[in-house]
């Protein structure tokens, strides 16, 4: 039967796809070109951000590994996940491309910071999957290390 | 005109349409999907005659592609080449209260095809199909 | 001891309904984000959902029947089955998100990567679907997604500061940093977590299987006091422990590990073990939930027979549709989407998709063909309408504010 | 004849004014005896008004409990609706029903409900 105002029997279907398409869309998430410097800086802040949480949760992870408050499985999915999120913060960022030499200076800065923070969370990650806590709890100077760095270069752009 | 003391009242789209089914055993057997009036000789009122049921009667109803869609799926299950909706006649109705209570069971009922289908052509071939689960 | 039983039904669908992956996922990024600025939309939802569950589950007492039936019979075939579009989606998401959930969890524990547990996991669930009754299924989940009940000690363990975490929740406000499209669409996404649709599908599908009478209409009530709040309560729970130990710090939660680290840095691996063992018991149940409500919904449109009490042969329309819904589930969490941000969306879709269930619930509830002298009292009729409201504004709101906020980036 | 070849079709008096869509139909049962069930459910008359969804929710009959909010959205619908009866219906077209008689004397307006309840 027809309701008056209800939608037309397509209405479900078109309705269906579009969420769907909704869906699928929004989880691949795009990283537009940057046009001017500040933006390009917005968007040097917001990956220096993603790193340091990246860090902080490899340090609360170094926490539990010396105190052997965790398992090796979760421990090395835990500093995985943490490093992933870094490596490709990094990447997307290094796939913008700067609009002039300021920026030019700033990628450089923020990309030595972002090796170094990775390298850490991966030394961590490797000695994780071996089940050497000791190892993952020496990374614990380190990835305090990256953080503060990260924190600097987060407040510089303030 | 002569009629027996009137009975109750009902509305046929509140009280009837779009209500589930259900055999002598209590299975589910199908919505009311339509219902088709017949008028007797006589000239006077046409009275509710047979029950609609199934995709044959939902696809026309709903209309468009996907009505003709549901449509298309109720004429692959049927041998003859154009097949009606599936109908029950209105005499076989054993109790109307929250559902549609029949007399009659599932697999006398025409629009049992597609249970039919699914069940000996897919479920019926997983091992443990015939038992309850524990 | 039956009915002290029967209350398990409800701890199942809360523990289950309320911390599946929808919650885990939504009130640790909401509660390291904003820590408990947003508690209110759960405590929001928590309220509706007990509102509308309660409405359900006596309508299907009384009645016998579902709440997809009275979806089709109430709002005719064709915008019913608008609605059955709607509602089949965002069931079926929402199984995907589960799956992916569950394999998440196997990685936890194991360190090998969730896609090759997924089609594991997918023939688990089937299996569980296939073979296991209904009260077995709800009796061993209920008891070991209660495991989850750890996060309260490990919150207790942190020693927060009790009063900051109080002054955060009882004077919500838009962070500085943050806009305010940003907060509502996280609350609206707890919201829609809270108040997932398939929890009443499955709470009421579940009340006709059981062939529960009028003398279990307290059982009912007790289900529904009980288990939604407790559900509510372990939410919150773990937007607390993400609001004390990752807000100061900084740290956005992206992963379904991060999850877990509060609890394994206050109570160490006898907690870890616990929390792991809870996330796997509450998705894999919400799995099983998802997986049977996506064979509800379109059985009961149709008028098939569905259910679990009968033997597979005798409902192989419902058994059908939930096999390929699962074998879809599988293959879309297969892509190797983001399962948190998968989950994510889904809840917020959810949201939007709300007054389709809950509204013909409301109108059911009132019919005294249907409820005799059982029909909504005024107060309930009051907050229902108050919540109708408030689904609506929910609803309008949630596509602009997805786009606006490009997701809550 | 189907059911749904009457519901939503528009109702017009014998001059062509515009009664309003069929929103449901009634029936009573007195019809002749169908087999085990008894006597048929005969159709009283055509249920008809201006469009309106409360109708088919079933919420504007008087015996609903509430929500007040959704009464009252609903409830100045239905004061317009209309019982024709059957034996007024001159024509039952594809999408028009022509009714033997003039608006206004075929508006029965009926204000309480007859239908009961389907029980037993």
């Amino acid at each position: 039967m027809r309701e008056p105002g209800g939608p037309p029997k397509s209405g479900g279907f078109l309705g269906a796809a579009a969420a769907l398409a909704v869906v699928l869309v929004a989880c691949v998430q795009p990283v537009g070109p940057a046009r001017t410097f500040d933006s390009y800086e917005h968007k040097a802040k917001s990956t220096a951000e993603t790193a340091l949480s990246s860090v902080e949760t490899g340090q609360l992870a170094a926490r539990t590994a010396k105190h052997d408050d965790t398992f090796a499985p979760y421990l090395a999915v835990l500093l995985s996940d943490a490093e992933n999120e870094a490596t490709s913060g990094q990447s997307t960022f290094d796939s913008v491309q700067p609009p002039n030499n300021r920026s030019d200076r700033l990628r450089d800065r923020l990309d030595a910071l972002l090796t170094r923070a990775t390298d850490a969370l991966s030394q961590a990650r490797i000695a994780a999957r071996r089940a050497d806590f000791d190892e993952v709890a020496k990374q614990a100077k380190p990835l305090a290390k990256s953080a503060r760095e990260l924190n600097r270069f987060v407040e510089a752009q303030r | 005109m002569n009629r027996p003391a009137p009975g109750r009242r009902l509305y046929a789209a509140l009280h009837l349409l779009d209500r589930q089914i259900l055999d002598a055993d209590s299975m589910m057997a199908g919505k009311v999907d339509d219902l088709e009036f017949e008028q007797p000789r006589d000239g006077s009122e046409p009275y509710v005659a047979t029950m609609l049921s199934g995709l044959g009667a939902l696809g026309p109803r709903l209309g468009g592609r996907l009505g003709r869609w549901l449509s298309g799926i109720h004429r692959r299950l049927r041998p003859e080449p154009e097949p009606g909706p599936a109908r029950i006649p209105f005499g076989v109705v054993k109790k109307l209260n929250n559902h549609v209570e029949l007399t009659l069971h599932r697999e006398e009922l025409e629009n049992n095809e597609l249970e039919a289908w699914t069940r000996d052509n897919l479920i019926a071939h997983i091992p443990g199909a015939g038992h309850a689960p524990e | 001891m039956k009915k002290l039983l029967g209350v398990t039904l409800g701890i199942l669908t809360a523990i289950g309904g309320f911390l599946d992956i929808g919650d885990i996922v939504t009130a640790s990024v909401t509660g390291a984000r904003f820590r408990m600025a947003l508690a209110w939309a759960v405590v929001l939802g928590v309220v509706g959902i007990v509102i509308y569950a309660e409405m359900a589950g006596r309508v299907a007492t009384l009645s016998h029947r579902p709440v997809f039936d009275l979806v089709r019979e109430r709002v005719g075939a064709r915008l019913g089955l608008a609605n059955l579009f709607a509602s089949y989606l965002i069931t079926f998401l929402t199984l995907a998100a589960e799956v992916a959930g569950v394999a998440l969890a196997l990685q936890l524990a194991s360190d090998v990567n969730y896609l090759l547990w997924i089609p594991l996991v997918g023939f688990l669930v089937w299996i569980v679907i296939w073979r296991v009754k209904f009260e077995t299924m709800e009796n061993v989940f209920g008891l070991f997604g209660l495991a989850l009940i750890v996060m309260a000690v490990a919150l207790w363990q942190l020693h927060p500061d009790w009063s900051s975490l109080w002054h955060s929740a009882s004077r919500p406000g838009v962070a500085s940093g943050e806009g305010a499209p940003t907060y509502f669409y996280y609350g609206i996404a707890l919201f829609g977590a809270t108040m997932t649709p398939y929890e009443v599908f499955f709470f009421s599908s579940g009340a006709v299987e059981e062939r529960w009478q009028r003398s279990d209409l307290m059982l009912n009530r007790a289900n529904v006091y009980l288990g939604f709040p407790l559900g509510g309560l372990l939410t919150l729970t773990l937007m607390a422990l993400t609001a004390v130990v990752f807000a100061p710090m900084n740290i956005t939660v992206e992963h379904l590990s991060q999850a877990a680290l509060p609890t394994s840095l206050a109570l160490g691996k006898v907690g870890l073990a616990l929390i792991l063992v809870g996330f796997f018991a509450a998705t894999f149940s919400a799995a099983l939930e998802t997986g049977l409500s996506a064979g509800y919904t379109i059985s009961q449109y149709f008028g098939w027979q569905w259910g679990k009490l009968v033997r597979p042969r005798e409902a192989s329309r419902f058994h059908v549709v939930v096999l390929l819904s699962l074998i879809g589930a599988v293959l879309l969490a297969l892509t190797a989407i983001d399962p948190v941000k998968l989950t994510e969306y889904t809840v917020v879709l959810a949201a939007a998709a709300l007054p389709l269930t809950y509204f013909p619930i409301l109108v059911v509830a009132n019919d005294p063909d249907f409820m005799g002298d059982k029909v909504n009292s005024r107060l309930s009729n009051a907050i229902a309408s108050v919540y109708l409201g408030i689904l609506i504004v929910v609803s309008i709101a949630t596509i602009p504010l997805m786009i606006a906020t490009k997701g809550g980036a | 004849m189907r059911l749904s070849e009457l519901l939503d079709s528009e109702v017009v008096d014998c001059n062509g004014k515009r009664l309003g869509h069929v929103h449901d139909v009634q029936l009573i049962q007195d019809g002749p005896p169908l087999g085990t069930w008894g006597n048929a459910f005969r159709l009283e008359g055509l249920i008809v008004g201006p469009g309106s969804i409360g109708t088919r929710l079933g919420i504007v009959r008087p015996e609903m409990r509430g929500p007040w909010i959704l009464k009252a959205l609903f409830a100045r619908r239905r004061s317009a609706r209309v019982l024709v009866p059957w034996d007024r219906v001159r024509e039952v077209g594809a999408e028009r029903i022509t009714a033997d008689c003039v608006a206004a004397e075929c508006q029965t307006a009926f204000t309480t409900d007859q239908a009961s309840p389907p029980r037993g």
